[in-house]
Order: C-alpha cells, then sequence, then structure tokens
C-alpha cells in the first residue's frame, strides 16, 4: 500500500535511529545463532575426540595418550600421566560402587607385582565416587599401585568411558596400544594386551 | 522359488518406479502450459485492497459485538466506529473503479432489509 | 502493562530464589534429592537408583545428622564428585550467567518491545484524506448504505 | 526384502531431488505444468515411503533378523503389538517415521492447496521438497534401516521402557506435531521466495500449524503421562533435554498462533512472524539433534551416532537459509504498525509472545550453557530441574495473569475505563479464590498460592467471556441459551477454541503446581503384614506374586490400601523382568481417589529375598487435572480448526475478487 510505505518511510526517516537500531537487532540475533551453531560443532567434535581415540586403535594406528594430572587417593600429590614416559602403563578406570572392579582389582595388583614397577606401572583412576569409598577399597584390596581421583569424571570423558571398569593400555612412548577393553578384564585379555604393550 | 526370492522385489521395485514416474510426468504431457492466473503485479494492489477491507469490515463487526457485550465502552465505541468506518469505506471506493464501472456493486448482494434485523 | 509484568517478575524472583533460612540450616533429605544429580545417570538424585545414588543419599542423610547446613553439604558433593553433581548452576562466578542471560535478555528485549510499542502508539493515523475528516457523519451516504452491506453480509 | 525397502527408499530421495530442483526452475521460470509435476513427486514420494515403512513393519512381524535394525530392536518374544511400534523404537527406523510423517503431511498440504502453490506461492514445492530431500538422504546414506547382516537367531529385543502402550502412540503423535510445522515453515519462506507477503500464507498454513501445535501438545502430555505411570518416580516431567526438546518448539508454536493473529487482524508483525515460525521449525531440527546426536547428556540417551554432524549442518543451513530470505524481504515485508494504545488486545500477544519466547530461548540456553562451559572452561556442569523450575515461576506466572487479562482487553484499545470493569468480576473472583486458599492452608507455597490465584483470574476471564458473549448473541435475536452459545463460538471458532485452551492451560497449572507443591511422600522398609502411612492414606504389605509370560516375568507386590480407616482396596505396585532385554522395569500401582482430587501412588523400589519391600508413597494432589487438561486441550483445538464456512465462504469470494470477477454468493 502506497500510503502505507510513505509513512513507513517517513517514520524510518523522523527516527534515522530506528534503521540502525534493526541491523543491531538483526547482527545480535545471528551471532547469537551462529555462536550456538559453533559451540554445538565444536562439542560434536571435541565429542567425538574421545571415540577418535577408539576408532583409531581400532584401525590399527596408536594414538597418544590424552595427558592428566590428578590427585593421588594413595600417597600425596598428584600424579601425571607423562611423568610416567618410559614404562609401560595399564590405565584402568574403576569406582568403588562397581560390582566387576571387586574381580579386577587383584588381577591388576597380582601384575603390578609381576613386572615391577620399573618396567611396569597400572595406574587407576577413580572417578564419580566418594574418596573415603576409594580409599577402603584400596585398604581392603592391598592395592599398591597408584589411584588417582577423577573429580567431575573428566578424563574418563577424555579417554572415551561410558562404564565402570574400562581399561586402556599405554607403551613406553606415551601410546595407546592394544584393546581398550570396556568390562572386567580378563586374565588372557591382559597378557595379550600386555605382550603388545611391553614389546614395543 | 529361489529365482521367485530375488525376481519378485526386482519386478515390484520396477513397478513402483515405473508408476511414480508416470504420476509425476502426467502434468507435462496431459496438462496445458497456461499462464499464471496472474499477471500478477497489477493484481498485488487490489489483493491489498481487498485483504484491507475485509480487515476493517472484520473489525468493525468486532467493534460492534465487544461493544454490546461491554467490554469496549460507549465512549470508546464512540471515538472508534468513526474511523473505523472511514478506514472500510475508503477501501469501498477503491476497490470500486477497478470493477465494471456500468455494473453498481453491491447491487446483487444480501438485500438492506435484511440486513437491519440480522445486525 | 509490561512493565507492571516485569516488576512482578522481579519481586516474585526476589521472594522466590533465596531458600528459606530454615531449609539452609536444617536441610532435609527429600530437598536435596531434588537439587543433586546422579553422577553417572544425568537425572535428579530423586529419580536414581543406581549405586552412586544410593551412596549420595547415604552421604547427605549422614551429613545431615552431622548438622552440616545445606550449602556445606553440596559444597563437599562438589569436590568429590565436580561441579556436575548440583543440579542447578551455583549463583556465581561465570555460571552466574546461566542465570543472568534469560533475564537480562527479557529485560532487554521487554525494554526494546516497550520503546517500540511506545513509538507506534504515538504515530499518526495515516494521512487523513480531507474529505473524511469529519468521519461518521460526513459518510458519502451512498458509501455508508454500502458498507452497511457488507457488514450485513458478513454477518450471514 | 532389504532389497525392496532400500530401493524404495532411494526411489524416495530421487523424487524428492527432482521436487526440489524441478520445482525451483519452474518457480523462477514461471513453468505450471513442470511445477504440478514436482507437486506429484513430492506424493509419490509419500506413496513410495508408506511402501518402505510397510516393508520394514513387515520385516518386523516376520521377525527378519538378517535385518540389523530388526535384529537389534526386535525379539521373538516381542508382542506382535509391540513390533509394529518397534518401527520407532530405534533411530534408522525413527528418521523413516520422521520421513513418513514428512512426506505425509507435505503431500497433504500441497494437495489440498495446489492451486494456490502452483499459481501464487510456487516455492512451497521445492521448499517441501528440499527438507523432504534432505530426511530421505539420511536413511539412504548414513543410517540405513534395511542395513542387512547374517541373521542372528533371536533378536536383542526392544528396549524395555518402550514397551508401553503409550509408547505406541506417544512417537507418531510427536512427529507429527514435530513435523507438520514444516508445513507453515515452507509455506513462509515460500511466500517469501515468490515474494508474495499477503495474508495467504498466513491462511493457507493457519490449520497446519493448529494441528502440528495440537499434536505436539498432545504428544507432550501422552510422554508426561507415560513417565508418571511407566518410570515410577512419582513426577511425570523431569526437564530433560529430550522433553525439552519438544516444549521448546510447542512455546515457540504457541507464540506464533498468537501473534500471527495480529497481522490478520492489523497487517502489523509481519517480519516478526516469519522470524518466529522459522525459530519454531529450527527448534524443532535443534531438538531432533539433541535427541539424536548423543551430544548432551541425557536420560533418553539413545545412541551415539553419526547423524549429529549432518543434522547440525542442516540446522545451519535452514537458520542462514531463512535469515537470508527473511533479511532480503524486509523491504516487502515492513508495514507501518500502529499500536492505538498499550493496553490492548495486540499489546498483550506482543508481551505473551515476549514471555513464550524468551522461555523457550531460555530453554535453549539451558541445553547448551554446559556445552558452552565444557569448551571455554572445561568444567562440565549441570543445568537441571532447579534451573528450569525457577524460570517456569518467572516466565510462567507472568503468563498465567496475561492468560487472564487478554481475553478481557478489546482489539485496538481498551480504555482504563473500559478494562476496570472487564476486570472486575474475575479479579473479585480471583482474590475470593486467594483468600479461601489461604484460609485452606496453601499459603504454604507462596508461588503456589499466587500460581492459583492467577489461575482462578484466567479461568475467570473465559468464562466472563463466554457469559457476555452468550447474552449478546441472545439479545440479537437467538431464541435459546443454548443456541446463543452455539452461535456465539461458530461465529468465531478461533477465539472461542483458543479459550477452550486457555482453560486447558490453567487446568494444566492447576495439576502442575498442585502436584509438585503440594505432594508428599516417604519410603519404608516393609515385612508382609506390615504398614505405612502418608497423608491419611496406610498400605498395607500383603505378599507377593509372580506371572510368567513369554516376554517378561512380572513380580507383584499386594498392598492393601485405606484412607483413615476405610479400605479402598488392594494395589499392585513391582517389577517387570524383560528376559530377552535383560532389564527390570517398574511397574507402579496407581490409586486414583476421585474424591479428594488425588493420585496415591506406590511404587515397589526394592525387593529382598526375605520377602520385605522398600516401599516408596506419593500422593499427588490434583494431578489427574493434567490429563484432563490434555482432554480440553483437545477439544478446544478441534473448535478451533472445525471447517468454518462462513470464513470459506469469504474467502472464495476474495479470491474470485482479485481476479476481477464477482462472486457468485447468493
Amino acid at each position: 500500500m502506497s500510503a502505507a510505505r510513505t509513512t513507513a518511510e517517513a517514520r524510518v526517516a523522523r527516527h534515522p535511529s530506528s534503521g540502525k537500531v534493526r541491523a543491531a537487532l538483526q547482527t545480535v540475533g545471528l551471532s547469537l545463532v551462529a555462536l550456538l551453531l559453533v559451540i554445538l560443532a565444536m562439542r560434536l567434535v571435541s565429542d567425538s575426540s574421545g571415540r577418535r581415540l577408539d576408532k583409531a586403535l581400532a584401525a590399527g594406528k596408536s594414538p597418544a595418550a590424552p595427558d592428566f594430572s590428578l590427585p593421588r587417593l594413595n600417597g600425596d600429590g598428584r600424579l601425571r600421566l607423562s611423568s610416567l614416559r618410559g614404562r609401560t602403563v595399564v590405565l584402568n578406570f574403576w569406582a568403588s560402587w562397581c560390582v566387576p572392579c571387586k574381580q579386577e582389582a587383584p588381577l591388576l595388583q597380582a601384575a603390578t607385582r609381576r613386572f615391577g614397577s620399573a618396567s611396569l606401572v597400572v595406574v587407576g583412576v577413580d572417578a564419580q565416587d566418594f574418596r573415603s569409598d576409594a580409599r577402603r577399597f584400596i585398604a581392603r584390596y592391598g592395592l599398591t599401585y597408584p589411584v588417582v581421583h577423577d573429580n567431575g569424571a573428566s578424563t574418563a570423558t577424555h579417554y572415551n568411558v561410558t562404564g565402570f571398569p574400562e581399561t586402556w593400555f599405554i607403551d613406553r612412548s606415551g601410546h595407546l596400544v592394544g584393546e581398550h577393553v570396556k568390562g572386567p578384564l580378563t586374565r588372557r585379555q591382559l597378557a595379550e594386551n600386555l605382550a603388545i604393550a611391553l614389546k614395543r | 522359488m529361489m529365482v521367485a526370492l530375488i525376481v519378485l522385489p526386482v519386478i515390484l521395485t520396477a513397478a513402483v518406479t515405473i508408476a511414480a514416474m508416470l504420476y509425476v510426468a502426467s502434468p507435462l504431457v496431459r496438462e496445458s502450459e497456461l499462464p499464471r492466473a496472474s499477471s500478477a503485479d497489477g493484481l498485488a494492489r487490489r489483493l491489498e485492497l481487498v485483504e484491507e477491507r475485509d480487515r476493517a469490515l472484520a473489525a468493525l463487526k468486532e467493534l460492534e459485538f465487544d461493544h454490546r457485550t461491554g467490554k469496549v465502552s460507549d465512549r470508546d465505541y464512540r471515538e472508534q466506529v468513526g474511523p473505523l468506518r472511514r478506514r472500510a469505506a475508503e477501501t469501498l471506493r477503491a476497490l470500486e473503479p477497478a470493477a465494471k464501472p456500468d455494473r453498481p456493486a453491491g447491487s446483487r448482494r444480501a438485500t438492506p432489509s435484511r440486513a437491519k434485523v440480522r445486525s | 502493562m509490561s512493565v507492571r509484568g516485569l516488576l512482578l517478575a522481579a519481586v516474585l524472583a526476589l521472594l522466590l530464589a533465596p531458600p528459606t533460612a530454615a531449609s539452609e540450616r536444617h536441610p532435609t533429605l527429600a530437598e536435596l534429592e531434588h537439587e543433586v544429580m546422579c553422577p553417572t545417570c544425568h537425572q535428579l538424585l530423586e529419580l536414581s537408583d543406581a549405586p552412586i545414588a544410593d551412596r549420595i543419599r547415604a552421604f547427605i542423610q549422614a551429613r545431615i545428622e552431622a548438622g552440616d547446613t545445606k550449602s556445606e553439604i553440596k559444597q563437599r558433593l562438589v569436590s568429590e564428585f565436580g561441579e556436575a553433581v548440583l543440579a542447578a548452576p551455583p549463583t556465581r562466578g561465570f555460571e552466574l550467567l546461566a542465570w543472568l542471560l534469560p533475564i537480562l535478555g527479557l529485560a532487554g528485549s521487554g525494554l526494546v518491545i516497550a520503546l517500540l510499542a511506545w513509538r507506534w502508539t504515538r504515530l499518526k493515523p495515516e494521512a487523513a484524506k480531507p474529505h473524511l475528516v469529519n468521519g461518521f457523519s460526513e459518510l458519502d451516504p451512498k458509501l455508508a448504505r454500502r458498507l452497511d452491506e457488507e457488514l450485513a453480509l458478513l454477518d450471514r | 526384502m532389504a532389497f525392496f525397502g532400500q530401493a524404495v527408499l532411494l526411489l524416495v530421495l530421487g523424487l524428492l531431488g527432482y521436487a526440489t530442483v524441478a520445482g525451483s526452475y519452474a518457480a523462477v521460470r514461471g513453468r505450471r505444468r513442470l511445477l504440478s509435476s514436482a507437486v506429484n513427486a513430492f506424493v509419490s514420494a509419500f506413496a513410495c515411503t508408506v511402501l518402505a515403512a510397510g516393508t520394514l513393519v513387515l520385516a518386523f512381524v516376520r521377525n527378519d533378523f538378517a535385518l540389523s535394525y530388526v535384529a537389534n530392536h526386535s525379539s521373538r518374544q516381542l508382542p506382535l503389538a509391540y513390533t509394529l511400534a518397534a518401527l520407532w523404537s530405534g533411530q534408522e527406523g525413527s528418521l523413516l517415521l520422521w520421513l513418513l510423517v514428512l512426506t505425509g503431511v507435505g503431500a497433504a498440504a500441497l494437495l489440498l492447496n495446489r492451486r494456490l502453490v502452483i499459481d501464487v506461492l510456487p516455492w512451497t514445492a521445492p521448499i517441501l521438497g528440499g527438507i523432504g530431500a534432505y530426511f530421505a538422504f539420511i536413511p539412504n546414506a548414513v543410517a540405513s534401516p534395511f542395513a542387512t547382516q547374517t541373521a542372528p537367531p533371536n533378536g536383542l529385543g526392544m528396549n524395555a521402557s518402550l514397551q508401553n502402550p503409550y509408547m505406541m502412540i506417544h512417537p507418531p503423535l510427536l512427529y507429527l506435531g514435530y513435523v507438520g510445522l514444516t508445513v507453515p515453515f515452507a509455506f513462509a519462506m515460500a511466500a517469501l521466495a515468490s515474494r508474495r507477503v499477503d495474508e495467504r500464507w498466513v491462511v493457507a498454513s493457519r490449520r497446519w500449524t493448529l494441528f502440528s501445535w495440537t499434536f505436539l501438545g498432545v504428544a507432550i502430555l501422552l510422554g508426561a503421562k507415560w513417565a508418571y505411570e511407566s518410570i515410577g518416580w512419582g513426577g511425570y516431567y523431569a526437564w530433560d533435554p529430550v522433553e525439552n526438546a519438544a516444549l521448546m518448539p510447542w512455546l515457540a508454536a504457541t507464540a506464533f498462533l498468537h501473534s500471527v493473529m495480529v497481522q490478520e487482524k492489523k497487517k502489523m508483525l509481519r517480519v516478526w512472524n516469519v522470524v518466529l515460525i522459522a525459530l519454531t521449525f529450527s527448534l524443532t531440527l535443534f531438538g531432533t539433534f539433541l535427541t539424536r546426536s548423543g551430544v548432551i547428556n541425557s536420560i533418553h540417551s539413545f545412541s551415539q551416532s553419526s547423524i549429529g554432524g549432518w543434522f547440525l549442518a542442516f540446522i545451519a543451513v535452514v537458520a542462514a537459509g531463512s535469515a537470508f530470505l527473511i533479511i532480503s524481504r524486509l523491504s516487502i515485508l515492513r508495514t507501518s504498525t500502529r499500536l492505538e494504545s498499550l493496553a490492548s488486545r495486540e499489546a498483550a500477544f506482543l508481551y505473551n509472545n515476549l514471555l513464550l519466547v524468551a522461555f523457550a530461548l531460555t530453554m535453549l540456553w539451558g541445553a547448551a550453557f554446559p556445552l558452552l562451559s565444557q569448551a571455554l572452561r572445561g568444567v562440565s556442569i549441570s543445568i537441571g530441574p532447579p534451573y528450569y523450575n525457577f524460570f517456569l515461576r518467572i516466565f510462567g506466572l507472568p503468563l498465567l495473569l496475561l492468560m487472564g487479562i487478554g481475553p478481557l482487553l478489546a482489539w485496538r484499545r481498551a480504555s482504563l475505563r473500559s478494562l476496570a470493569r472487564a476486570v472486575s468480576w474475575p479479579l473479585l473472583f480471583a482474590l475470593l479464590v486467594g483468600a479461601m486458599l489461604v484460609r485452606a492452608g496453601a499459603g504454604s507455597s507462596l508461588p503456589g498460592l499466587v500460581a492459583y490465584t492467577f489461575s482462578a483470574f484466567a479461568i475467570a476471564a473465559v468464562l466472563v467471556e463466554f457469559v457476555r458473549g452468550t447474552r449478546a448473541r441472545k439479545e440479537l435475536g437467538d431464541t435459546t441459551w443454548a443456541g446463543a452459545f452455539t452461535s456465539l463460538v461458530s461465529r468465531n471458532r478461533r477465539r472461542y477454541g483458543g479459550y477452550v485452551s486457555h482453560a486447558a492451560v490453567v487446568l494444566l497449572a492447576i495439576g502442575v503446581v498442585g502436584s509438585s507443591v503440594y505432594n508428599s511422600g516417604r519410603t519404608a522398609h516393609l515385612q508382609p503384614g506390615q504398614a505405612m502411612s502418608v497423608g491419611g492414606y496406610s498400605a498395607t504389605y500383603l505378599g507377593t506374586k509372580l506371572t510368567r509370560s513369554a516376554s517378561h516375568d512380572a513380580l507383584r507386590g499386594q498392598f492393601e490400601l485405606s484412607y483413615r480407616g476405610k479400605s479402598m482396596g488392594i494395589v499392585e505396585a513391582g517389577k517387570n523382568h524383560y528376559k530377552v532385554e535383560q532389564f527390570f522395569a517398574n511397574a507402579v500401582g496407581i490409586h486414583t481417589d476421585w474424591l479428594r482430587a488425588e493420585d496415591v501412588m506406590l511404587i515397589g523400589d526394592q525387593f529382598d529375598k526375605d520377602g520385605s519391600v522398600f516401599l516408596k508413597i506419593a500422593v499427588n494432589p490434583l494431578i489427574d487435572l493434567i490429563w484432563i487438561a490434555g482432554l480440553v486441550f483437545l477439544i478446544g483445538s478441534v473448535v478451533a480448526m472445525w471447517p468454518d464456512a462462513r470464513e470459506k465462504r469469504q474467502l472464495a469470494r476474495r479470491a474470485l475478487e482479485i481476479d476481477g470477477r464477482r462472486p457468485v454468493v447468493a
């Protein structure tokens, strides 16, 4: 309607700011949408970073193990994964309330004893758990290998841990090898994967 | 038996594909390529007027009913009915010349007597 | 109206936001079950029957009996499980943004709408045609009759 | 069978691709025949999707475990009825259902508006086709429901919590709502692309919006009822991201339904309306993204899958495309907006839009914020029920009040005098109710009291509108009250249907507030013969019984329920053990006490070997109003959607007049 258009134009002319306000609103709206999409895309990418480890492993590659530094539960201070370079690492994610973890603990403890801490370190990562419960568990099963507490389970997320227990094997150079074992380790799985990890 | 198991889906697929294609192609063959019903832009203005008229008429009707139910006070009603009627009348007038001038508008529509009874 | 609505919302927010002091000093398990998540299942503690949820319930019960305040209990849980154990983010630091943005957004867009609406109400009616200035009475009688006819038609 | 399904699905993709490409060409060049052919392609895509879905259902019925999807979501023990629902029990099938609904709804919309589409809004066909092609691409290339494997002897079974009658109807209804919103979006975008920004796209898509909005609303309530009856924690809505995913577009669509009325009445808010429908549609996609991508931690964590990226890309395309279209058509969309008064119906709609959209976007923000925190600070946090409940109060209570005020305001303007007169009765009623509630002790919860007072106000406003309207109609010549009432409603179905929906929302609010603020509950450990009591009710544990069926074992504790010593019969609560799926599901016992308008819910939390039970009892006052609200809501929508002969006549006349011909209305 021409009358309508002229009034609209007149209004814009009368309030030169209104065009600017509109442009600003548009920019703000569009950039908010864009921001949201970018966040989601980032999340998709970072979310798949854990899964990427699994995929790489399945494809026969040895991706570098994501580093972490977490407070120890048995002993003082923190433990940094990269400080264990030169030794083979069995990275075991567990929680004290998890039933299969109870069967697995003696197995891991035995492995530590057999290989000696110079060549092999088992690192227990306790997540989504009360520290006091975890300490009680450590005492009860006589675990001597280092156990750290993963507050907020962010390390577990980086390693694509979806349940407890889960175990990764890391070679001397800090790369993931063998198999990402989901569920309790069997004697055979432990032996086979250790063989691969120690050989490298 | 095995042959039937392999051949049957292929035949079925082919039949479905052909049926779909025939249906998709049918307008290309059967319908005539009329130009689009509108010489669009000429009608746009008229359409706008018609919409404007219907809006104005509906607004008037609503105002009257709201006045009757008491939602709109007498004073508000008096203040608004004039401009609204004027706007509606304006659209009616604007629509007039586009119709055939020799045909008086509204002549074939409801008789005034009936209108009085109802509204 | 919108201003009044906003004021109302603000007042309500003030009334509702701080949980009453009594529940801060003497929390109940049921209350905390509403405010704490089960870390493994991403549900409210109340809805969860995972083993860790049972442990957390027991922990909360023990802390209540030990006389902890609500925020102390929550703090302990955070130190064990991380911030994600709280069902709603705290109202400080970065997390304050989660609470503030919707409120500021509402206030801001409310302001914009109020401004626009105010401007729209001050807009003069479309340029009036001179011969129609005085409205109703001056409507051409023929046109007025047509208008009535149209209205009647609408009512059938 | 897999071959046929796959082939037909590929054909669907081809047809929708053709509809997009040929339709776009036809729209640009003004080719009617080609456009007609594109419409036909869309329609035949629907027919072929029916065949594909039918094939999959048949595979389920025949236990054809050579199809991975069938093997992963069914078993020989699954009851036949659920094999039908198995179609949507997993991701691939859900996407097929999505495609089915999309092509079905789209085809119906195209066929019912064929002339309009071909002559006026040619871009409707290619836009619908493009959206359809995307949803056909996913099951073809990324997540095929017809992927095959060597057939295992038995399937893995169906997610046990889906083995429930509500899950037979909840997902299809939800999809009707979700996907149906594609139609108004397509019409709006087509109007922009075709540069026809008059009312015709609004009129053509109005019923589709209402239709989708209704089904979305009903589906949300059914989902709530399912959660209430089969999950067994005493509640029905947990503000889970996936539940929110359905609520967000519903809220946005509610805003759209209101603001589009302002456009029709006053030619205002045209830009806002296209923005709003684009937002609504994006939110449906976003909701699906949340549900299906595994990005967000949720109890409904469906499979972590590869379609997340595809969905995100599509959302980006939709957002960018609609933003581009809207901005490029701003000059023809804008009208001079005139608001006569800040106290008018249209102004009230502005405020309600503000609150509804703010609430929807807050939920979006709540879903996105943990991701932001993770990305920026590496700290994971949760945004859960306390957060949303807070904002429900902040945004919901003013909305409730507005719902009472809005109907009392006239279009254009209400002077303070008119307003005061209109508001007086409802206000009096609300204050009276408030005072009575305070005396009855409802003051224990301030938000509850406020919500109830506002509810009383809103319901009184609706009643006043009906009473005054009916009286006016009677004065205008209807002889009986019933006649006056029918004539009132039939003359403005949308308005009075809308008022019925308002009443439904009030009922919903009363139910939600009652059951969440005034509820009580307790858990106790009972040996057989022992009893526990909550709020006047007492349950005596009689013992357990076990029934076995092919798919599951049902363990039921039997409890004798009584109220103040008066027996109310036996209520059973227990657990089902699904054998194939290795899954325990709660089977709660609900006794609805209509006299006191509350539910007593018995949940057998844990049955121990020694025969004892951890029993949880929840008393939920007024909760059944929520389900009744669903029915009232449905009635309101039917009233509003019912074909309107008067309107149809007017539209026909309008269409004829545009062509320069006079109407032949006798």
